[in-house]
């Protein structure tokens, strides 16, 4: 059965699907960050994004501070679990070197966002915000009154990223998307996009994709683009691929602390590196074997196949 | 699978083609150029199965069980059928199939069955007779309550064609037309075209306008637009380029009987 | 770590969680429907029930027949795809031999029902119904203003059934249970409910669960007894074990258009067989050998072990 | 993982306990007979895994990263650290974990951080100054504002005690105290107790009512109550039952050293 083949280049697959202003999810809770199509927005000069992303992050710092986004949509600020994210907070707290809007919702809330945005709803109600100041400072945060009699309740709106962009394990060439792992909200914030760039570890062969179709995140109709792109989570991780780089997450906070340091780190890591292939060769090898991991596999299923009857 | 290309033009001769067979292949026509259909069961499995092999190789099968680009290697006796999950390309929960992928958006084209269908293609699945004591209780909504404002359109195949299936009125409208809807509230239009063809026993019914209602399209070779106007509960009306319903081929009546459903498990 | 082990017997589990005038889920979308604890409910006698499933088929019909249930909450009342219930219809239209409360929605309905439950929120929206009859006749369908400018949008109440029972593929004994193939609603069903009984084709050693996380569908929290009960699913499937038995719906269709004989047919195959496996066993090896299925299993992924620092 | 039962009542000696070590211990020993904790990162790791070594082997240890029955054969270096899926008894994607386990209360206990705790458990972890232009721009809600109307109950660790982090008013509430929700509607209170005891440097603080306000429950070895409320940012009332905090065991000690974080990754 031929199906449309989405494999790409990243280079070609930002410059299709991403352009200046347009609303972009990149997402990953803590574990398949997009990282290498990140640094590819940043390549490509792309400004005024609005950058939807629960967990603003090391990625959210160095497209902020390469100045390709207007206006983040978060919930969580944090490098990593809890260091500062300093270009943010040079924003926020002192405009330099320029504003940043932030627009800001609890974790659930940015999932209901997003379950909203993929199910074609204009909100979704959830039992968080009352009591909290967020509702006071967030106008898209609402109350609808219950129809069944109960208490009113706090809704969140819709989110409709232009373009989501997500990395997995794996992925076929018509674009069906397994990962495997922590798989957060990847499905419904790709869901809710209009567009979906899935970059992966490994293009494999549909059949592979097809011994488990439960594997399946995002079925082939969901994806625009495929781009096979090993080490693309760096210095995230890809379950069973490689691990976290917790070295380079400790060696960010310094960098982070100076905007100058930050820009030098752009110019030899993002600017003069063409691709993920010349940043890994970078980084090194002796870098790279200090978070590969062993194997440990999953048992395999039965799907079972029905008889010739004779 | 094979998509060994039809000889599409060739007449058909001795092998006189069932209703089934006749409706599946009108059928499979509709789906020329769609991209992902929600297939039913019995006359949409053969009608996808067909299209297929003829004029869509690339049809995505999505069924409301969760299955997305389903590869089945046998005919499926239902749309849960273990054939269709083995080798398929995703399988979902009902929430993000019902959610993600039908309410978001990404069906094409629905095939639905109902035993009712009115003048603006809404459709009775529930009931025929009175809601609270009825004469037949029928299947309900299921997901075609769904399918009928999400999908981008919807295809009905009706086994009768007679005022009892085509009547003036719903005893009960299961899943309503955009029209319907447009008259609760001009706001609450879904996305939806709702259904663009109605295929029975005696013709091709079109509703082209997503507020329209239904016309005569295509008659079936033997019939007259007369005798499909005089089966339909309401005074239908006719298209200005109505025509005669294109015959299936030999080799659309080949596959299916010698392809896709050997064993006649819906070939009657 | 030790877990609690809620591995029990099919009629201790019934017992136990299962009472006269309750709500009861029983789910599973025309794969790993639980037959088999359907039929210990018929033989424990237990009556008035609310009973739930958004697919009543043979197995609402036995239930019905055997007068355990006094109302039915469903979205599509046929047999397998098509074919009629004529147990169901025989109540709901002519009341005989009693009437059968029926409160109907439609599938994505029921689905948001049960998400609605297990989420602890009062009602979830969904974009069906405008214009439908069915709001008219079922109260509980209602609609709520969007406080973003759009139009209405119908809402369907939270369901939380006392209990759920599914079926699954298999469980190890702490009660995470992991399926494949279709899984339905299964997961909404269950966490909607306050207890939840899980009969499984095998009991598993925690290993095997534990090299699959992203398999577990219900974590051991949301399970309160798990069964092991090989072909607990027949007439329906388990994707990989067994087959759905055409034949034997095939067969039902006129037993089920004469209230004797599904009455003899209920004494027969489970008044007077004791459990699943004397079932299984009147069933015979070569009914059973008809549904046997041919092994096609699922290609393992890695999920890595991190390496130990020397 | 040993489960060894603690000795728990030998005196410590020579080997001081660090404040991490302290407030660890201290923190571990609240989840006596919990079944389900949400589990953040730093402090509460640790804690978590003392208490499944010495109080509470059984105790179900789930992240919001939707990682449920986590068995890590490593310290974990966040909450979405890959060796807590390894092994993990589930992974659920992030509406389930925020819906169905901790919005369906399935969660006994949630372990918090905030920069800021009011007299009534609400916390702030937004910002210092004015949301406008922030002296100081914090992490935020995350899921802390699930958490905390929807856990059985809240423990918040502080590693400062000052009217800085305990002030008389949050310069924001991030997440609201079941005080707080009940103020803006009183059917609107959330299932959960809220915040139930904060353990700082100084003291131990339970809030017992869950309308109620926090109390000096324990103060720790070598400081007296006065100095607990002189250092606490509002006239915070002293428990009838006020006790010195049971200082950590050797064994305690032993394990989160040489068992716990042997690479010192928390333990500072």
């Amino acid at each position: 059965m031929p199906s449309p083949d989405k494999v790409t280049d990243l280079p070609s697959a930002v410059a299709t699907h991403v352009g200046n202003g347009m609303t972009v999810a990149l997402e990953g809770f803590g574990h398949l960050i997009p990282f290498a199509a990140g640094h590819e927005i940043i390549r490509q000069g792309i400004t005024n994004l609005t950058f939807c992303r629960m967990t603003p992050d090391i990625l959210a710092e160095v497209m902020i501070a390469a100045g390709c986004v207007r206006r983040l949509v978060a919930s969580f600020f944090a490098s990593g679990s809890a260091g500062s994210l300093h270009e943010v907070r040079r924003r926020v707290e002192h405009s330099d070197p320029a504003p940043l809007e932030v627009e800001e919702y609890s974790h659930y809330g940015m999932v209901c966002r997003y379950q909203a945005g993929a199910a074609g709803l204009p909100f979704l109600p959830l039992r968080s915000y009352a009591g909290s100041d967020l509702p006071r400072l967030n106008p898209m945060i609402r109350k609808v009154a219950d129809p069944y009699g109960g208490p009113d309740i706090y809704v969140v709106p819709a989110l409709r990223p232009d373009v989501t962009i997500v990395h997995a394990q794996r992925a076929d060439r018509a674009g069906n998307v397994q990962m495997w792992g922590i798989i957060g909200a990847q499905q419904e914030a790709a869901y809710a996009a209009r567009t979906v760039i899935a970059t992966v570890e490994e293009v494999v062969d549909e059949d592979v994709v097809r011994s488990d179709p439960n594997r399946t995140v995002l079925p082939s109709h969901a994806v625009s683009a495929v781009v096979e792109c090993r080490g693309g989570a760096h210095p995230s991780y890809a379950q069973g691929h490689y691990d976290r780089d917790n070295a380079f997450y400790r060696e960010w906070t310094p960098i982070s602390k100076e905007r100058d340091a930050v820009l030098r780190w752009l110019d030899e890591w993002v600017h003069r590196v063409p691709d993920r292939a010349a940043y890994l060769e970078k980084l090194g090898p002796e870098r790279w074997e200090s978070v590969r991991v062993d194997p440990r596999t999953s048992q395999p299923v039965n799907f079972g196949r029905r008889r010739v009857v004779a | 699978m094979s998509s060994r290309p039809v000889g599409g033009t060739e007449a058909l001769s001795d092998v006189a083609p069932s209703t089934t067979e006749f409706l599946a292949a009108v059928a499979a026509r509709q789906l020329v150029g769609k991209q992902r259909v929600f297939a039913g069961v019995g006359l949409p499995t053969l009608a996808v199965d067909l299209a297929r092999r003829t004029v869509n190789p690339d049809l995505e099968l999505v069924y409301e069980s969760g299955i997305c680009g389903a590869q089945p290697e046998g005919l499926a006796e239902g749309i849960a059928d273990s054939v269709l999950v083995s080798g398929a390309a995703a399988v979902l929960g009902m929430p993000a199939l019902f959610g993600y992928v039908l309410q978001g958006g990404h069906i094409d084209v629905g095939f639905l069955g109902a035993a009712q269908v009115d003048r603006w293609g809404s459709l009775n699945t529930s009931v025929i007779g009175d809601w609270d004591q009825p004469r037949v209780r029928l299947p309900g909504g299921g997901g075609a309550t769904e399918i009928m404002p999400n999908a981008g359109e919807c295809i009905v195949v009706l086994r009768r064609h007679d005022p009892g299936a085509l009547p003036a009125r719903l005893d009960f409208c299961t899943s309503p037309s955009p029209v319907r809807a447009h008259a609760e509230d001009p706001r609450m239009v879904p996305p939806g075209h709702g259904v663009s063809t109605v295929i029975t026993p005696m013709a091709v019914l079109r509703r082209p306008e997503k507020l329209g209602e239904l016309v005569v399209s295509e008659v079936h070779p033997g019939l007259t637009v007369d005798e499909v106007r005089a089966a339909t509960g309401w005074d239908i009306p006719v298209a200005d380029d109505v025509r005669e319903t294109e015959r299936p081929t030999v080799e659309q009546i080949r596959l299916l009987r010698e392809e896709i459903d050997t064993v006649r498990l819906y070939l009657r």
